[in-house]
């Protein structure tokens, strides 16, 4: 039985010894790391939501003492006049934008992804640049465009008499909105697409279905959860919007939940923070809710994952001449979307004023970013963002990529509510971040608070909470694409949880890291809701110096800003771009 | 080097059970391989010995210290066991060289640096590939990838080494070599290794001895020679080599004979057995392919056992010839050097050549579709 | 909006540093001396914006050398209040000095004891007699409230809202949804509208003809640009602050008028807070923007200075050209007064009610 | 049904040329199979012939319909060329039914309802699925998927079938059966039928001829017995079924043998020989396991071609053992019955079971190094 029929073993090598980890209070070091991960983010994503809990059944202000819990909040809520309205708009605004911004990313995903299209790459970018303008420039841009008096608006009515649209109503914000939203929903199909079989494509075709039907029988079906995700994720982003609400909606009298809380909140002639709790808890429902609907949708997702055989070469269909369709379609959103609006802003920046009744080449002038160049506060404000946003970023995605690990990569025992935690800001809406945070800061013992209240600090604490979903949700993908092996062969070969992902691993999560990097950037320079309450005189950001501006009538400087913003923006991702091409190369 | 003894391990995944009571001890130096269709819980098995998985009940050790075990509570990670292990996947690091790889356990164990070198070479010398020690992984050819994870589980001589179908990601040609090369290096080395996979001919060829798992429950565990002459199970004999089930009733006993009136067809035949069978029992009665000798179909029916058969297709295996019969619905495998056999024959074969299973056990749904006739 | 400054350079304003005028009290010095030990540092929380302090502030630091960290927080009009009122609630509050223009806040803020430091300005005999609005609140600057239109398409300036009201009338289809003002449902809105209300309670006549064609914004800024846009032809209750940039700019296309039945003019109210941490330096600052040199520096912010003796000029807004434009008996100003929440819900129910919406 | 014919198929993509020339006739109702390791260019043939790639050259032509004629410029699209392909991950659409799945190409097709129903039974039937068609896909085992898929492929009887791998993702055990079922299918529908695989042993049992290719160039068309027992090339011989190779030098020819001093041990060896070799020449010599005869070492040498040998290891494979032996420096395989056999042996072929190659041919890099003994 034993087969060792030649006798020629070499000396057999004496086993090094397992390596040694030492503990604290008994318990492996990465379990200290895990939970210190959790209690991280419990705090950090509760600390806005109790107070807010608190502040909707408190019969006063939190600041005022001897508050009494009550229902009377609720109450007043729901009898307040014009509040069903603002429940039902709210609800069609939402619902058209979720509409649109499917009709306008799916097609536009598989055109790019899944066709020969010409031009296919430049569009593949383009398709997402309006996510790198924040829906408050976007509106702005939209304005001078296609409002009632916008340059588009004023040439139409010329040419026929009269303007087919009206940018302020519900459909008008929503398209707006949608525009906006679009790459998200894009970059979610997107990637599903370049993930999919390509042979479900080619089957498909060999059993004689042309390319149009391969489309619809094959290829869309099988993009409902990304459809789905993306629409839950559109559907609460819209709900919590306050930009397009406030420019398009406020004049005309179509009020939403956003501009509701703003105008209670903020404006109003004796701000009721009751009521303004109880809506903020009203809006954590239905965004939970929609999670919860969203789980349920994709509960057997089997149903669109194909069984993968060897990598097959994805191969794009040959559309003839209805590709041509699809590039005037894009063409059309790119452009009359996202680069006339923000041509205009740019061009805008340069004037004096900005009408069609006079030719704004008269006006042309520099004293807008003389202005915002000129006064320390506003520079600071510009410096502020870089900061927020750059330290920011740095920060949100470490700790995003830690949460991957935890939740993704580790035996810990409540890695799916870190996860949750992770996700969690994505329902709580901006406004209520803010506000939330601001009494948290408030009650931090032994005046901890007053350091960071009103400082950068508080800023990026307010704005990283908004970013770790996308930073999560960045990383996750790329980190489930390294095989469990990978650590697993790590572990064996001794390496302990801890060290599996420093030293051994540590290289291959730099891409997705730097990749959550760019995205959380962005997506933290142009955010500012947070802010609105967060924010004081020595740390003004870009987007609450733009409002402020804005209130006091220096539109010009308002684009100004706009445009600065927009150029950082395109020059960090355009750097970013290069890095990690570079990375991926190596 | 100890021996890995594995005592009433038990896994569930949340509700379901994956493993059910194993119990077997690997002796020193032994090539030991757990054998079983896809889901049987080979993985998990290796994965509760290497520390990935923590098992919901039973003892693990090797030599005297302690891995698992459930009644103590004592637990060891994975670092702690100082185990070698190849992937299905090799599992190389792709951002480093092969030396960085094999480097990395002996970085953790904080190896002096020329001692570092002297195993690094030494290990890849093993496995044959000194020459590329400063090549990336993704420049290596798949069965180069393999034999690279092969050095860096042994560089830092762990005490047990630990392999997860590391062939099956080889083309079907390389396998057969790799397959041979390993059992060389593996009996060179005498390290006790622990095998998976779900290839039975890569199990009989390689092994010392086969444990055969299915749904969680280990079923036999022997020599690759006791397996296949002698499966404990009608399900192992269906899973090592080819055979064929064919279902009957006890008509009687003669001695250490039973007489069974086989389903299919409706001949009788004599099958040596020493499980108690009484008259009237559903039986199966194995019978490998080779076992059977063809002749025509009208011979003295005394002889031996016949079964009177047509000959459906034919194919060529390589030396010898496999064909598909029919008897009665059913499909029946037959090996043979001839040829030019067709139209009707008859299969011969020694009472003492076919197995007996008490139960009417059946090969799985699969492959009961697949080998009854619909026509 | 501080524009002004950038079009036409307004003089130098001359700064007698460390000398105040000689009707101050004899213990002034004193006051100064203590600043002096405050080390020089001011916290205001205002809705001001920093174009319309960078003046006031330079000229302070001028005058009072040793003052070099002044920090504006520029907040909401009422946050203003939430934001000290929360501070104080959970442990001491920055802020030294609060500046709004939020009546209706300050008032209700005002009405609890405690949130205001006792202080008697030197200036206040100089000064006109709503230059304090509430104990211990003073008026900074005014803001009329203008009627604002867009030069190419309405042909000759609206003299009054009675007279927009009689243009909107004759050619209603040229108007309808053409004419802005302030939603009244924001405290500002609220209290210019209803003042000019309640001084002139037969506006309503006219304002039944201007709201069902009038769309309410929120902020003064909205309001400009669009007229200027086009996309409204006037509009009324447009903050004089931020639309005299505008005009300057705009090169004749955007022109304000002073409502001749009545122009609001809202105080900025000044205030100190009780807790105060550098009090002293905070009761300097109160005295100079009050004196004539502070009247100045405001002006030059592009705010309205309304110290008599404070003469306009090219880029310097003075109270008095409104009463010359209309006449002292037409100025409406604004009173710091609490609105009893019935009160407020009828007129904004009246109000909205008439709004085309 | 017609005859498939493909000449001078050529293919490149961008600058690599995938397909040399490829030349070779199907005939009606033959199941044929295209053969070789993986990136040899079978799919992307498979592919041609399906029109999912365009051919940079050549002509492909089913019965009389012209497909592809680079010459002509004609090109027909997948849909207008009506076949059956089944794809190596099934390609079922997962977000359908089974009987959706099989319904589409017959709505495509404009088939009228009860038509469609009965096709659809007929056809699940004859992969033995009929009960399941109301499941979804990833309600079915591996083997059920693979044979709902060719069910679909076979729904709208297609005038030929395309096959690229298809038993590849079932485990071991289940793709014999899969593979024995295929065969009898295959036969009783006698539909031309083309099958890709790197599988050798599949593509012996299952086809009717074979075309070996590699690294783009067809090495040889022929019966499985053929391409066994008289591989046209070393590589063939390589590929399939193991074979080991022995390089040596020409000394002499004697009539139809050459006489050979082996590089490995030495010895002399008369072999067989129709081409023509001449003396000093490098030569391989290519020799099945199964042909050697063991014996002892000390032998009168004159009886046969015998080369002395000592045994590494054995296997077992089932009713025959395995033998790795030493010759030289060299591994070479043998097959035996014998359990018992160690120490020094000798190794006796005829000189008509071998094969000579006049190429220095040699396995693969891989194959090269697991052969040589490091020690
Ligand atoms: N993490 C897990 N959660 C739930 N079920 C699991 C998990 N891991 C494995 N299983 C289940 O346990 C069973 C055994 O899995 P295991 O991987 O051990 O099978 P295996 O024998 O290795 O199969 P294969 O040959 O395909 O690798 C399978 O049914 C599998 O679905
Ligand atoms: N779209 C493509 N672009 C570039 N190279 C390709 C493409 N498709 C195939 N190739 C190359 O052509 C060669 C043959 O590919 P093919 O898929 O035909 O191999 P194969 O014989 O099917 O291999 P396997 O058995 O792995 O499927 C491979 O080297 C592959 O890398
Ligand atoms: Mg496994
Ligand atoms: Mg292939």
């Amino acid at each position: 039985m034993p087969e060792t029929l030649t006798e020629t073993r070499p000396p057999v090598e004496p086993p090094l010894p397992a390596p040694r980890y030492r503990r604290l209070l008994g318990a492996r070091r990465e379990l200290w790391a895990q939970y210190a991960v959790l209690a991280f983010l419990a705090v950090l994503v509760l600390a806005p939501v109790v107070p807010t809990l608190i502040q909707s059944v408190l019969d006063r202000p939190l600041y005022e003492a001897g508050g009494i819990f009550t229902p009377d909040n609720y109450v007043r809520l729901f009898t307040e006049a014009g509040f069903g309205k603002v429940v039902l708009n709210t609800a069609l605004f939402a619902v058209g934008t979720t509409v649109l911004t499917l009709l306008i990313a799916v097609p536009m995903a598989v055109l790019v992804v899944r066709t020969k299209l010409p031009f296919g790459r430049v569009f593949a970018g383009a398709m997402q640049w309006p996510f790198f303008i924040s829906s408050l420039i976007l509106g702005f841009g939209w304005i001078t465009l296609y409002g009632p008096a916008g340059f588009v608006s004023t040439a139409v009515r010329d040419w026929l008499g009269f303007v087919p649209w009206n940018l302020y109503s519900i459909p008008g914000m929503a398209i707006t909105e949608a525009v906006a939203l679009a790459p998200i929903a894009y970059v979610f199909c997107a990637n599903a697409l370049r993930k999919s079989d390509a042979s479900l494509e080619s089957a498909a075709q060999v059993c004689g279905a042309r390319p149009l039907r391969v489309l619809f029988t094959v290829v869309v079906p099988m993009l409902r959860p990304p459809m789905v995700y993306s629409s839950i994720l559109v559907f609460s982003m819209s709900v919590e919007t306050l930009s397009v609400p406030l420019l398009y909606g406020q004049p005309v009298g179509i009020s939403v939940f956003s501009t509701f809380l703003y105008t209670n909140g903020l404006q109003s002639i004796d701000p009721d923070y009751g009521v303004l709790g109880a809506a903020s808890t009203l809006i954590l429902l239905v965004t939970v809710g929609l999670v919860a609907v969203q789980a349920k949708l994709l509960k057997n997702a089997q149903r669109f994952v194909s069984v993968r055989g060897k990598a097959t070469r994805p191969r794009r269909l040959e559309l003839g001449r209805l590709k041509w369709i699809g590039v005037a379609a894009i063409s059309v959103y790119v452009v009359f979307g996202a680069l006339l609006p923000i041509g205009g802003l740019v061009f805008r920046s340069f004037t004096k004023v900005f009408t069609p009744l006079q030719n704004p080449f008269q006006t042309l002038t520099t004293a807008n970013y003389d202005r915002v160049f000129g006064f320390a506060a506003y520079v600071q404000s510009i410096w502020n963002s870089l900061l927020v946003a750059g330290i920011g970023a740095l920060v949100v995605s470490f700790l995003a990529v830690l949460a991957v690990l935890v939740s993704k990569r580790s035996t810990f025992r409540h890695r799916k509510l870190v996860e949750y935690l992770a996700l969690a800001p994505q329902a709580i809406p901006g406004i209520i971040i803010g506000i939330g945070l601001f009494w948290a800061f408030a009650y931090l013992p032994f005046g901890l608070g007053g350091l960071v209240q009103g400082t950068l600090v508080a800023l990026i604490i307010g704005f990283g909470l908004r970013a770790l979903p996308s930073g999560f949700g960045s990383i996750a993908p790329s980190v489930l694409q390294l095989g469990q092996e990978l650590d697993n062969a790590a572990r064996v070969s001794g390496a302990d949880w801890v060290r599996t992902f420093t030293s051994v691993l540590g290289r291959l999560l730099t891409p997705a890291f730097a990749g959550a990097v760019i995205l959380t950037f962005v997506t933290m320079l142009k955010e500012y809701s947070p802010a609105i309450f967060l924010a004081s005189a020595d740390s003004n950001i870009i987007g609450t110096t733009m409002l402020e501006l804005w209130v006091q009538g220096n539109t010009g400087s308002v684009a100004a800003l706009a445009t600065v913003q927009i150029a950082i923006t395109a020059a960090f991702v355009g750097l970013a771009g290069l890095l990690m091409k570079g990375r991926t190369d190596a | 080097m100890p021996e890995v003894t594995v005592g009433q391990l038990h896994k569930k995944f949340g509700s379901t059970t994956v493993l059910r009571e194993i119990d077997f001890t690997i002796r020193d130096g032994e090539f030991f391989t757990l054998l079983g269709p896809s889901g049987c819980g080979k993985s998990t098995t290796l994965n509760c010995i290497a520390g990935l998985e923590r098992p919901t009940g039973g003892r693990i050790a090797v030599g005297d210290t302690v891995f698992v075990d459930s009644a103590a509570g004592t637990f060891r990670t994975p670092e702690e066991r100082n185990l070698g292990m190849v992937f299905q996947s090799y599992a190389l690091w792709p951002h480093l060289s092969i030396a960085a790889n094999l480097a990395v356990p002996l970085k953790i164990r904080k190896t002096g640096k020329e001692e570092q070198a002297r195993r690094i070479t030494e290990a890849l010398d093993k496995v044959g590939l000194a020459h590329l020690k400063d090549r990336y992984p993704h420049q290596l050819s798949g069965g180069q990838q393999q034999r690279v994870a092969l050095a860096r589980a042994l560089v830092y001589s762990p005490s047990v080494l630990l392999l997860d179908e590391p062939l099956s990601n080889l083309d079907a040609k390389l396998r057969e070599q790799a397959r041979a090369w390993l059992k060389r290096l593996q009996t060179d080395l005498g390290i006790t290794t622990v095998y998976v996979t779900h290839d039975q001919d890569e199990a009989l060829a390689l092994s010392d001895r086969i444990a055969v798992l299915s749904e969680g429950d280990l079923l036999q565990v022997g020599s690759p020679h006791e397996i296949y002459e002698r499966p404990a199970a009608a399900a192992v004999a269906a899973f090592v080599g080819r055979c064929n089930f064919l279902r009957g009733k006890v008509e009687s006993r003669d001695g250490g004979r039973a007489v069974i009136r086989l389903e299919a067809g409706g001949a009788v035949v004599r099958v040596a057995s020493d499980t108690a069978v009484t008259a009237g029992q559903e039986v199966t009665v194995a019978i490998r392919p080779e076992k059977f000798e063809v002749g025509p179909a009208n011979r003295p029916a005394d002889a031996a056992n016949l079964l009177r058969t047509q000959i459906l297709t034919r194919s060529y295996v390589g030396s010898r010839y496999e064909y598909d019969v029919r008897l009665g619905k059913q499909v029946v495998q037959v090996e043979s050097t001839e040829p030019g056999l067709s139209g009707e024959v008859g299969l011969a074969f020694a009472p003492e050549s076919a197995l007996l299973y008490p139960d009417a056990a059946l090969p799985s749904e699969d492959a009961e579709e697949l080998l009854t006739l619909q026509v | 909006g501080g524009g002004g400054a950038a079009v036409e350079q307004a003089a130098e304003n001359p700064i007698a540093v460390e000398q105040v005028p000689d009707y101050y009290p004899a213990e002034y010095a004193q006051l100064i001396a203590g600043s002096k030990a405050e080390g020089g540092t001011l916290t205001i929380y205002s809705n001001t914006d920093q174009e319309n302090w960078a003046p006031v502030f330079r000229d302070f630091q001028k005058k009072y050398p040793w003052v070099a960290d002044i920090q504006a927080n520029n907040l909401d009009s009422d946050e203003v209040f939430q934001r000290v009122l929360s501070e104080q609630a959970t442990g001491g509050s920055p802020a030294d000095i609060l500046v709004s223009n939020a009546a209706q806040a300050w008032a209700e803020y005002a009405q609890q004891p405690e949130r205001l430091l006792a202080y008697q300005s030197p200036e206040l005999s100089k000064l006109t007699d709503f230059a304090q609005v509430l104990p211990n609140v003073y008026t900074m600057a005014t803001d009329p409230m203008t009627i604002a239109y867009n030069t190419s398409l309405l042909e000759r300036a609206p003299e009054s809202l009675a007279d927009l009201a009689a243009m909107a009338r004759q050619d209603p289809a040229k108007f309808q949804d053409k004419i802005t003002t302030r939603d009244v449902n924001g405290a500002f809105g609220f209290t210019v509208s209803s003042a000019f209300t309640q001084a002139a309670p037969d506006s309503w006549a006219d304002l039944e003809t201007l709201l069902p064609m009038a769309r309410p914004e929120t902020s003064s800024g909205t309001q400009t640009e669009k007229i200027l846009a086009g996309e409204y032809v006037a509009g009324f209750f447009i903050s004089g602050a931020p639309a005299y940039p505008v005009v300057d700019n705009s090169g004749g296309l955007f022109q304000v008028a002073f409502p001749k039945d009545g122009t609001v003019v809202l105080p900025r109210g000044i205030g100190i807070t009780p807790k105060a941490p550098h009090a002293n330096t905070a009761k300097l600052f109160l005295d100079f923007v009050l004196s004539q040199e502070g009247q100045r520096a405001v002006a030059e912010g592009g705010l309205t200075a309304y110290r008599p003796d404070v003469t306009a000029a090219p880029g310097l807004r003075t109270h008095q050209e409104v009463v010359d434009a209309v006449g002292a008996e037409n100025v409406i100003v604004a009173e710091y007064q609490l609105t009893p929440e019935d009160q407020v819900k009828a007129f904004v129910g009246r109000w909205d009610g008439l709004l085309a919406r």
